[in-house]
C-alpha cells in the first residue's frame, strides 16, 4: 500500500474530469469526531477527484475544519474510514496525511514566523546539510510553473497576509502534495488577491491535483469549483455540480430550510433614539478594515438584526461599541452622549449590555473555571461598594437565571466548563439581560440550541424589547431573522449592504445581500 | 500504537486519591533507588517519621521549617493564579528582609519593640513587592517573560545582600568576621507553644488569602484574569492594573516571609536567609493546587521531610542528600498524576473504527481487514 | 607598573576567563538545543551535578576519561529523560519539572558522593594523575621563546600564546563544538527541524517532522552536555569532589543562554564574558582606579551577568513589534489535539 | 477500566507494600558501614552519652571539617563506642542562622548532651541556644564568647604556620609566595601574619600574596585565587581554607604548596611540603571524658604545638634541608613561648606604620581582634 505520492506538478497527462467522481482522489466514510460535549462532525461523508476544485461550504462552526484537519492527520476520527484509491488509509500523525499526498493549507498559517519561506518550504526534506542558495533557486523555478512570485529568502514575518499564504500553499504543493486542502483562504484577502489565488488554483487543477476549497463565499465558490459539498451542524447536507445548482439553492441548503416560526413581533410605537452609529471603522492589528465605514441608527423598543455571513464584521461591531476595539473611526453615540474613548467597564455602567458567543462557546464572556454564579457576576461585580464580592445577590441571580431560563444544572454551584453548549448560552445571555440593560447586543445567541431553548431566548429577547431596550441581534437563521426583528442590517465583508424592513422583505433578497461581491443601495430607507 | 486522549476531568475526590498515590508510589519509587544506594527504605522512612512526629522538639523544628514554605507559596499562589510564573518568591524574600533590616539601622536600638516589628514587617513587605513589581511592570507593559526576569532577580537580591553582609553594613563589633549586626533582641519575635508567632502570621495569611481569592473583588479580578484576559477586558477589567497589583502583592507576602525568617529566626541579614525556601516553596504553591488550606499540609510535609532528613542523617548516618532523592521523585510522580486526571492513553483505536463502520455496507467491511494489515505502514 | 607587565596580566586574565568560563559554555550549548527545542529546562544545576559526581566517580574508580565523559553523560542524560518524560509526555509545567528536577538531582549526585571508591570516601580522591595529564596537554602550546624577544612581532605572539594558546585540547574541542551547532543549527536539515519545532511545533507536526522525537532528543542530547560541563568542574577546574561542587554555576548557564539569545556561536563570546566578569577582580591590581571603585567590588562582579541578562531581556522585549524574543513555544506543552 | 479500580488497585498494592515491609526486620540490610552501625545502635540500647557536632563543610572534605570529624573519631575510639555515640549534622553554613538553629534544635531534640560547634558563624545562634538549653553543655570553636554551658576553644595553629613559612621562605624561587585567605577576620589575618613572619625570618626579601576568597568553603574560588596568584608569579602557594584546592592548583602548575587541617599529601603528591593540622582528638577525649564523669567545665583551651593538638604534618622531600634544619631549631622556642615568640615587637605593618614596640608581646585579646597586615603581606584587607 506504500507508494510514493508524486506532486501533482510533476504529472505529466492531466486527467479529464469526470465530476461523476468515478476516479475519486479521497473518499471519507461516516466520520464523526466530539471534543468533549461538541459534536464537530456526525457521520460526514465527502469524497474528492482527482483534478476538481471541490468547495466545502457551510457556515462557521458546521465542521468544514474539523473534517480537513482529520483528513490532514492533525485530528484522529472518533469513528470513520478514509479511502484512497479504494484503499482504507490511516493518518495518525500529518507526517502519514502528507505521505499520501495530503497537504492542508491552515486558516491560521502553520509557517514558523522567524524561517525564510524557502526553509519553511523544505522541512520534509531529507538531504542532511541545507543549501539555501540552492533550495531557494529550486522553489523559485518550481514556483513559476504556477506563476507564483515570491522572494525565497525573506522571512516569513516580514511578509503580508497574502504572501504567507502563498507561502504556504507553496509550501504544500513543494513537500508533494496532489489533494490539496485550503481552509477559507480568501478570508484575509483583498479581491485582487483573491484574483490571484485562483489563478494558481485552476493552474494546479489543470495539473491534475484535487483541491478542496473550503469556504462560506457563495459567488467565490460558484466561480472557482467544479463540485460543492454543504455541511451544516456538523452533518452532510448534500454534493452538487456547479454548473447544476444554483446560489439559491446552495444558501438554502447552508442556512437551512425555512420553517414555520410564528415568533411575537410586537410593535413599539414610542420610538426614541437608542444608538447612532455614524462612519464606523475599525481596522485590524494588521491595518485590514474588518469594519468599513458602517453608518445605522437603533431605537429604544426595536430589534435591528444583523444579517451576514460569518466573519463579515459581526464581532469588530459588537466589540467597538462594547469598547473593546482599538483603531476605531467613526462617532457612537448613545442616548444622545458618545461613548467613544469610554472603558469597557463604564459603557457597562451606562446600559449597554453585550454578549457574543464565541463558536467554541467558552472563549470570551465566561470563566470556564468558575462556577455559574461566578460567572452570574463578571459584569457587575465591580458596581457593588467595599471590597468583597456580593455572592449572595449573585447567588439569589443564578438561581433566578437557571430557572427563568430552564438551565439544567445540578446546582448553581457547578463548573461552566462541564455544562452542555446550550445551558453556557443560556447562563451568558442571562446575565445579560439580568443587568436590565438599556442597549442589548447578542450575537449568536442561538448558536447550537435547539429549538425550545432557542423559543426561550427569543422571548426574552421580545420581553426586553417591550421593556423599550434597544436590541442588536446578531444571527445566523434568516428565518429568525425575518420574523424577530424590525429592521435587519446586512453586512458584508465589513460593509453594510443594505438595511431593510424585516416585514416586507424575504429571504432571497438577503441572502443576496448577503453574499454579493459588491454593495448595493436598496431603495428601503438607509437610516444614517 | 498508543494515543493520548481527553477524559472528562476526574470527580474532585478520585483526583484527590490519584494524587495522594502518586506520592506514595513516589516514596516507594524512592524507596527502591535506597536499597540500589544500599540503604533501607523502610528503616529510613521510619526514622523520618520519628524524627518529625516523634517528639515535640521534632514537631516544633517542623513547623519552624514550614512557616517560610507556607508564607512564600501564599505569596506565589496568587501570582500564579494570573499566570504570572514568579519564581522570584527568594529575591523577594532576602529583599524584604534587606528592607526589614534598613529599618533597624536607621531607628535607635532602643525603639518599642512592637513597634520596630510593625514597622519591619511593613518595610519587609515593601521591599518584596519593590522586588516583585519591577518584572511585573515590565510584563504588563512589554510583556517581558517574568520566568526568566525573577530568576534573575533572585541572584541579584543574593548578591547585593552578600555585598551588605561583606562591606557596606557588616557589623564593627564582630572582629572581622563579615556579618551585620543582628537585630535588636525585643524585635524577636515572640514565641507561643515554643514557637515564634510566625506560625500564627501564616495561619492568618492562609485566612487573608483564601478570602481575598475567595471572596474580594480583588481575588475575582486576579483569577478572571488568570483564566482569560479576552473575558478580563470583556468584563470591563483594567487588565494591567489587576496584573501589576496582584504581582506587587504576591511579593509583599514573600517579602513578610522575609522578615518573618529575620525576625523569628536568623535574627541577623545574611544573603543565606532564603535558603532556598522561595523555590520549595514553589512546588508547594504548585502541588497544592493553589489552594491555601491545602498549601499548609503540602507546606509540613515538605518541612517533615527535611526534618526528616536532618534527623537520619543523625541516627541512621544516611546522608540528608538521600531526602533530596525522595523529594524529588514525590515530586516526578506528584507532578505527572496530573496528567492521568485530564487525559488517559488509548489503545489504537482500530477496533472502534471497524465497529462503527460494520453497518454501514459493505465495502466498509471489506476493508476493515485491510486496515488491519496495512494499518500499520509508516 | 611597566607596560609590559599589564599585557602579559591583560593575557593571563584572558587565559584564565576561559579557563573558567569552559562549563558555562559547555551547560550553555546544552541549555540552548534544549530550548531551541522548545523547553526550559531550570533543571540545569541538577544535571550538572549529576555529571559532576557520576563522572568523577567513574574517572577515580576506572583512571578513563573516556569513561568518565560516558558515565556523566549517562547520568545527566537520564535526569534529563526524566524531565523529558514528565514535560513532553506527561504535559507537566516545564517550571516546576526543572525546579524537581534540581532537587533530585542535587540529591543524587551528593548521595553518590557519599560513595566510598577504592576504601576511601570518594571527596578525598583528587583527579587521577594519568587524567590530569591529558587535560594538561595544549595542543595549540609551542615554544615561543626564539621570537619572543623581537620587536613588535615579539609580544604581540607572545600575547597570543599566553592567552589562546596555552589551553587543553577540551577547551578548544568544547569551542568547536559551538561552532559546530551553529553550522547544525543553521545549515543543517536537523538543524532546522529542530528550530521548526521550538518556534511553532504545529507546524512542524503539520509538515511532517516528529515532534515528540525531536523534543525528547534534544532535551537528553541538552542534558548530557549539562552533565559534561559539570564533569569538567569536577575533574578539572577543580579536581576533587565536593558536595554541591557546581555551586550555582547552572543558573548562570540558564542566564547565559538568554544573554546570548539561544545562539551557541555568540555563546562562546558570552561565556568568555561572564567567565572574565568571574575572574576580574583578581587582575584590578594594574587599574588601581577600578578596583576601589564601588562597581567593580567583587561581589557587583558576581551580580553583573544577572543583571545584564536581565537588561538584554528588556531590551528584547521592548524593541519593536516582530524582534525575536526567543523559541516561541518555550515552556509550552505540545499536545496536537489542543488548539 | 473504570479509575475506580485503578486507585483501588493501586492503594491496595501500596498497603500491601506498607504492611510487608514493616513487617520486615530492621536489621535486614547487609550493605554499608553505615547500617551496620545502625543495627548495633539498636543491639545495645543501654545508655550512651549523644554527642551532637555541626559542620560548615561536609566531614569528608578533605580539610577542616575532617580535622574535626577525625579528632571525634579519636575520641570515640579511645572513650569506646559503648558509651559515646556521634550525631552529626554537616553542610550548614554559618552564614544562615535560620539553617544552624535548626541543625542544632535536631540535634538537642534528639538527646545530644554537649552540642560542638565547629565554625565561627556560628557563634549568635549557639550563644542565644547556650541560654535557652542551660542543661545542654555548648562548645564553640574558633570563637570568643562563653557562659557557663557555653565553652569556646581553639588552638594556636599561628604556630604551625610560622613553621611553614620557614619552609617558603626557603623554597621560593621568585620570592613570591600565594596565600589563599578565606575570610579576612582575625583568625586568618593571625595566620597569615604568622606565616609571614616565618618566611622573613629566613628570607626578608620575600612577599607573601594574598586573595581573600570571601567564605571558608568555595573550591572553585579557592582554586581561581591560587591560580590567579600563580599567575602573578607566586612558586609557593599557602592557604588558609577547607578544602585542598589551592594545594591542587599548585600541583596542576607544577610549584610547590601547603595544605592545611589535614594531612594533605595525597592530593598533590609532587607539589605538598607539608601542612600545618589539628589534632582535636585529644581535646576532644577530654571534653567528652569530663562530660560522663561529670566534671565538664568552661576551659577557653587555646593550646599550641606543645600539646599536639597543633601539629605540623610530616615533611615531604620537597622540603628544602636548611629549612629541616632551621625547624628543629625554632620548635622547642615555639613550644615554650607559644604565639609569642613571633607575636613581639618590633613589628610594622604592610602600609609601613610601627604597630608594636619592641620587646611587646601581643595579648589574647589583641591576637583575637588582629585586623592590621604585617610588612611582608601584599595585599590589603577588604
Amino acid at each position: 500500500m506504500i507508494k510514493s505520492v508524486q506532486g501533482c506538478s510533476e504529472t505529466e497527462n492531466q486527467i479529464k474530469l469526470d465530476l461523476d467522481d468515478k476516479f475519486p482522489a479521497i473518499e471519507m466514510h461516516d466520520i464523526s469526531k466530539s471534543f468533549g460535549a461538541v459534536h464537530a462532525n456526525r457521520n460526514i461523508n465527502f469524497s474528492v477527484s482527482k483534478g476538481e476544485i471541490h468547495a466545502l461550504l457551510g457556515e462557521n462552526g458546521s465542521g468544514k475544519s474539523t473534517l480537513m484537519n482529520i483528513l490532514s492527520g492533525i485530528y484522529f476520527p472518533d469513528s470513520g474510514v478514509i479511502m484512497q484509491d479504494g484503499i482504507p488509509v490511516y493518518f495518525r500523525s500529518p507526517k502519514e496525511s502528507i505521505k499520501h499526498g495530503i497537504g492542508m493549507v491552515h486558516q491560521h498559517f502553520m509557517l514558523v514566523e522567524e524561517l525564510t519561506a524557502v526553509e519553511n518550504c523544505i522541512l520534509n526534506r531529507k538531504s542532511v546539510l541545507v543549501d539555501l542558495k540552492k533550495e531557494a533557486e529550486q522553489l523559485s523555478k518550481f514556483a513559476h510553473r504556477y506563476n507564483i512570485a515570491i522572494d525565497p529568502l525573506t522571512k516569513v514575518r516580514k511578509m503580508s497576509v497574502s504572501e504567507k499564504q502563498t507561502v504556504e500553499i507553496l509550501k504544500v504543493l513543494y513537500m508533494g502534495a496532489s489533494i490539496l486542502v485550503l481552509d477559507e483562504p480568501t478570508a484575509v484577502l483583498t479581491p485582487q488577491e483573491i484574483d490571484r489565488l485562483f489563478v494558481i488554483l485552476r493552474k494546479m487543477r489543470d495539473n491534475g491535483c484535487s483541491i478542496v476549497f473550503i469556504s462560506h463565499k457563495m459567488n467565490e465558490v460558484m466561480d472557482l469549483c467544479d463540485r460543492v459539498t454543504v455541511l451544516r451542524k456538523g452533518q452532510t447536507i448534500g454534493t452538487r455540480r456547479i454548473s447544476e445548482t444554483t446560489q439559491h439553492e446552495l444558501i438554502e441548503m447552508m442556512v437551512g430550510k425555512s420553517i414555520e416560526l410564528s415568533i411575537d413581533r410586537p410593535k413599539i410605537i414610542n420610538k426614541e433614539n437608542c444608538l447612532k452609529v455614524r462612519n464606523l471603522t475599525v481596522r485590524d492589528a494588521f491595518g485590514f478594515p474588518r469594519l468599513n465605514d458602517i453608518t445605522f441608527s437603533l431605537d429604544h423598543g426595536e430589534i435591528l438584526g444583523v444579517a451576514g455571513l460569518a466573519g463579515s464584521g459581526q464581532k469588530e461591531l459588537c466589540e467597538a461599541i462594547a469598547g473593546l476595539q482599538k483603531n476605531v473611526i467613526g462617532t457612537i453615540d448613545f442616548q444622545g452622549t458618545s461613548i467613544m474613548g469610554k472603558t469597557p467597564r463604564e459603557i457597562i455602567k451606562m446600559g449597554i449590555s453585550m454578549s457574543f458567543i464565541p463558536e467554541d462557546r467558552l472563549g470570551m464572556g465566561l470563566v470556564s473555571t468558575m462556577d455559574i454564579a461566578d460567572n452570574i457576576m463578571l459584569k457587575d461585580y465591580a458596581f457593588h461598594s467595599g471590597p468583597f464580592l456580593d455572592r449572595k445577590s449573585a447567588r439569589m441571580k443564578a438561581k433566578e437565571i437557571i430557572e427563568r431560563l430552564d438551565i439544567s444544572t445540578p446546582g448553581i454551584h457547578h463548573v461552566v466548563r462541564k455544562l452542555s453548549g446550550g445551558n453556557i448560552q443560556k447562563v451568558i445571555l442571562g446575565r445579560e439581560i439580568n443587568l436590565n440593560p438599556k442597549l442589548l447586543i447578542t450575537a449568536y445567541a442561538v448558536r447550537g440550541l435547539d429549538i425550545n431553548s432557542s423559543y426561550t431566548i427569543y422571548d426574552l429577547i421580545n420581553e426586553q424589547k417591550m421593556k423599550g431596550v434597544a436590541v442588536l441581534f446578531i444571527g445566523e437563521d434568516l428565518d429568525v431573522l425575518l420574523e424577530l426583528c424590525d429592521r435587519i442590517m446586512v453586512l458584508n465583508s465589513g460593509k453594510v449592504t443594505g438595511i431593510v424592513e424585516a416585514r416586507s422583505s424575504g429571504k432571497e433578497e438577503i441572502g443576496m445581500l448577503m453574499s454579493s461581491g459588491s454593495s448595493f443601495e436598496l431603495d428601503n430607507e438607509v437610516t444614517a | 500504537m498508543i494515543r493520548i486522549a481527553k477524559k472528562d476531568d476526574l470527580s474532585g475526590l478520585k483526583a484527590n486519591l490519584l494524587r495522594v498515590s502518586a506520592v506514595l508510589l513516589g516514596m516507594i519509587a524512592a524507596g527502591i533507588l535506597m536499597l540500589f544506594i544500599g540503604f533501607d527504605p523502610v528503616v529510613t522512612y521510619r526514622e523520618m517519621f520519628k524524627g518529625t512526629f516523634g517528639s515535640s522538639y521534632g514537631l516544633i523544628n517542623s513547623v519552624n521549617i514550614a512557616i517560610p514554605y507556607l508564607i512564600i507559596a501564599l505569596g506565589i499562589s496568587i501570582a500564579f493564579s494570573m499566570k504570572f510564573w514568579n519564581i522570584g518568591a527568594e529575591g523577594q524574600l532576602v529583599m524584604g528582609a534587606v528592607f526589614a533590616t534598613y529599618v533597624t539601622r536607621i531607628l535607635p536600638p532602643e525603639t518599642n519593640g512592637i513597634l520596630l516589628m510593625v514597622l519591619m514587617a511593613l518595610a519587609g513587605m515593601a521591599g518584596g513587592a519593590f522586588w516583585a513589581l519591577i518584572p511585573g511592570l515590565f510584563k504588563a507593559f512589554s510583556n517581558t517573560n517574568e520566568t526568566l526576569f525573577t530568576l534573575m532577580m533572585n541572584y541579584v537580591a543574593i548578591k547585593f545582600t552578600l555585598y551588605l553582609r561583606s562591606i557596606l553594613w557588616k557589623d564593627p563589633a564582630a572582629k572581622g568576621f563579615p556579618k551585620i549586626a543582628s537585630i535588636p533582641v525585643q524585635s524577636r519575635l515572640p514565641k507561643v507553644f515554643g514557637i515564634h508567632i510566625g506560625w500564627i502570621i501564616a495561619l492568618i495569611l492562609v485566612v487573608i488569602v483564601f478570602v481575598l481569592m475567595k471572596y474580594t473583588k480583588k481575588g475575582y479580578e486576579t483569577r478572571v484574569v488568570g483564566a482569560s484576559e479576552n473575558t478580563a477586558h470583556y468584563a470591563g477589567m483594567n487588565v494591567k492594573k489587576v496584573l501589576i497589583s496582584g504581582i506587587m502583592l504576591s511579593g509583599a507576602i514573600c517579602g513578610l516571609a522575609g522578615m518573618v525568617k529575620l525576625n523569628g529566626m536568623s535574627y541577623t541579614l545574611s544573603e543565606a536567609i532564603g535558603g532556598g525556601d522561595g523555590f520549595t516553596a514553589i512546588i508547594v504553591a504548585w502541588l497544592a493546587q493553589l489552594s491555601a488550606p491545602v498549601m499548609v499540609l503540602v507546606s509540613f510535609l515538605f518541612a517533615a521531610l527535611k526534618q526528616g532528613a536532618q534527623t537520619i542523617e543523625l541516627t541512621m548516618k544516611i546522608p540528608s542528600s538521600v531526602t533530596d532523592i525522595i523529594q524529588g521523585m514525590i515530586l516526578f510522580f506528584a507532578l505527572g498524576s496530573e496528567f492521568f486526571i485530564r487525559y488517559r492513553f488509548v489503545l489504537d483505536s482500530r477496533k472502534s473504527h471497524i465497529s462503527s463502520s460494520e453497518n454501514k455496507g459493505s465495502s466498509a467491511i471489506e476493508s476493515s481487514g485491510k486496515i488491519n494489515e496495512g494499518g500499520d505502514h509508516q | 607598573m611597566n607596560d609590559n607587565l599589564i599585557y602579559v596580566t591583560i593575557a593571563l586574565f584572558i587565559a584564565s576567563a576561559i579557563r573558567i568560563s569552559l562549563p558555562l559554555l559547555l551547560g550553555a550549548l546544552g541549555e540552548t538545543i534544549t530550548e531551541r527545542a522548545g523547553n526550559l529546562n531550570l533543571g540545569v544545576e541538577g544535571m550538572m551535578l549529576m555529571g559532576a559526581s557520576a563522572g568523577f566517580l567513574t574517572a577515580v574508580r576506572t583512571q578513563s576519561v573516556l569513561l568518565a565523559l560516558l558515565a556523566a553523560m549517562l547520568a545527566s542524560g537520564f535526569g534529563a529523560a526524566l524531565y523529558g518524560m514528565l514535560t513532553i509526555t506527561f504535559r507537566t509545567n516545564q517550571i516546576v519539572t526543572g525546579l524537581a528536577l534540581t532537587i533530585f538531582g542535587t540529591g543524587f549526585a551528593n548521595t553518590m558522593g557519599k560513595a566510598s571508591v577504592l576504601g576511601k570516601p570518594l571527596s578525598s580522591h583528587a583527579t587521577p594523575a594519568n587524567i590530569k595529564s591529558f587535560f594538561a596537554i595544549k595542543p595549540l602550546s609551542f615554544d615561543i621563546s626564539a621570537i619572543e624577544g623581537k620587536p613588535v612581532i615579539g609580544p604581540v605572539i607572545k600575547f597570543i600564546s599566553t592567552a589562546f594558546l596555552q589551553h587543553n585540547i577540551y577547551v578548544y574541542g568544547v569551542i568547536l563544538l559551538a561552532v559546530l551547532l551553529t553550522v547544525f543549527l543553521y545549515k543543517t536539515r536537523a538543524g532546522l527541524n529542530l528550530r521548526t519545532v521550538g518556534e511553532n511545533p504545529y507546524a512542524a507536526d503539520s509538515a511532517g517532522i516528529n515532534v515528540i522525537r525531536i523534543k525528547y532528543t534534544y532535551v537528553i542530547a541538552g542534558g548530557m552536555l549539562c552533565g559534561l560541563a559539570g564533569v569538567y568542574m569536577s575533574m578539572v577546574n577543580i579536581g576533587s569532589w565536593v558536595d554541591n561542587i557546581t555551586a550555582g554555576r547552572g543558573w548562570i548557564v540558564v542566564a547565559l543562554v538568554i544573554f546570548v539569545r539561544w545562539d551557541p556561536l555568540k555563546a562562546i563570546l558570552g561565556s568568555f564574558f561572564f567567565g572574565a566578569l568571574e575572574v576580574l577582580k583578581f587582575y584590578l591590581d594594574i587599574v588601581p582606579a577600578l578596583k576601589s571603585s564601588l562597581f567593580f567590588n567583587m561581589y557587583f562582579l558576581e551580580m553583573y551577568p544577572y543583571i545584564m541578562t536581565i537588561i538584554v531581556l528588556v531590551i528584547t522585549y521592548a524593541s519593536k513589534k516582530g524582534t525575536w524574543v526567543g523559541p516561541a513555544s518555550l515552556s509550552l506543552p505540545y499536545f496536537r489535539e489542543e488548539r | 477500566m473504570s479509575w475506580k479500580k485503578v486507585w483501588i488497585t493501586v492503594l491496595a498494592l501500596v498497603l500491601t507494600a506498607g504492611l510487608l515491609a514493616s513487617c520486615q526486620p530492621a536489621t535486614g540490610e547487609p550493605s554499608g558501614t553505615s547500617s551496620q552501625e545502625q543495627s548495633q545502635a539498636q543491639s545495645q540500647p543501654q545508655e550512651k552519652l549523644k554527642v551532637g557536632i555541626v559542620y560548615i563543610s561536609p566531614k569528608d572534605d578533605g580539610g577542616w571539617s575532617q580535622a574535626h570529624s577525625r579528632g571525634f573519631e579519636e575520641a570515640v575510639a579511645a572513650i569506646g563506642a559503648d558509651k559515646v555515640e556521634l550525631n552529626e549534622i554537616e553542610s550548614i553554613e554559618d552564614t544562615d542562622p535560620a539553617g544552624t538553629e535548626t541543625a542544632i534544635r535536631t540535634l538537642i531534640a534528639n538527646g545530644s548532651e554537649i552540642i560542638f560547634a565547629t565554625s565561627w558563624g556560628y557563634i549568635d545562634t549557639v550563644e542565644m541556644l547556650a541560654d535557652e538549653f542551660p542543661d545542654v553543655k555548648f562548645e564553640h570553636c574558633s570563637g570568643y564568647k562563653s557562659a557557663d554551658n557555653f565553652d569556646n576553644y581553639f588552638a594556636q595553629i599561628e604556630q604551625a604556620r610560622y613553621l611553614t613559612g620557614i619552609i617558603a621562605g626557603y623554597a621560593t624561587k621568585t620570592d613570591k609566595i600565594g596565600y589563599v585567605g578565606a575570610q579576612p577576620l582575625a583568625e586568618v589575618v593571625r595566620g597569615l601574619n604568622a606565616f609571614t613572619l616565618g618566611v622573613r625570618s629566613v628570607n626578608p626579601d620575600a612577599e607573601v600574596h594574598v586573595l581573600f576568597t570571601g567564605s571558608w568553603f568555595n573550591p572553585e574560588q579557592e582554586k581561581a585565587n591560587a591560580e590567579a596568584l600563580i599567575q602573578k608569579g607566586c612558586d609557593v602557594m599557602s592557604q588558609h581554607q577547607d578544602s585542598p584546592s589551592a594545594l591542587i592548583a599548585a600541583e596542576e602548575a607544577g610549584i610547590l604548596g601547603f595544605g592545611y587541617d589535614n594531612p594533605m599529601g595525597s592530593f598533590a603528591p609532587n607539589a605538598y611540603l607539608s601542612a600545618p593540622i589539628f589534632n582535636w582528638g585529644k581535646y576532644y577525649e577530654s571534653k567528652i571524658q569530663a562530660m560522663i564523669d561529670g566534671t565538664w567545665s568552661v576551659m577557653q583551651s587555646w593550646d599550641g604545638l606543645e600539646t599536639g593538638v597543633v601539629e605540623l604534618d610530616t615533611l615531604s622531600d620537597k622540603v628544602p634541608q636548611e629549612a629541616k634544619t632551621k625547624i628543629d631549631e625554632i620548635r622547642p622556642l615555639l613550644e615554650e613561648q607559644g604565639n609569642a615568640y613571633f607575636f613581639t615587637g618590633p613589628l610594622k605593618d604592610n602600609k609601613g606604620n610601627d604597630v608594636l614596640a619592641d620587646g611587646v608581646a601581643l595579648t589574647k585579646d589583641e591576637q583575637f581582634a588582629m585586623d592590621w597586615l604585617v610588612e611582608g603581606v601584599v595585599g590589603e584587607l577588604p
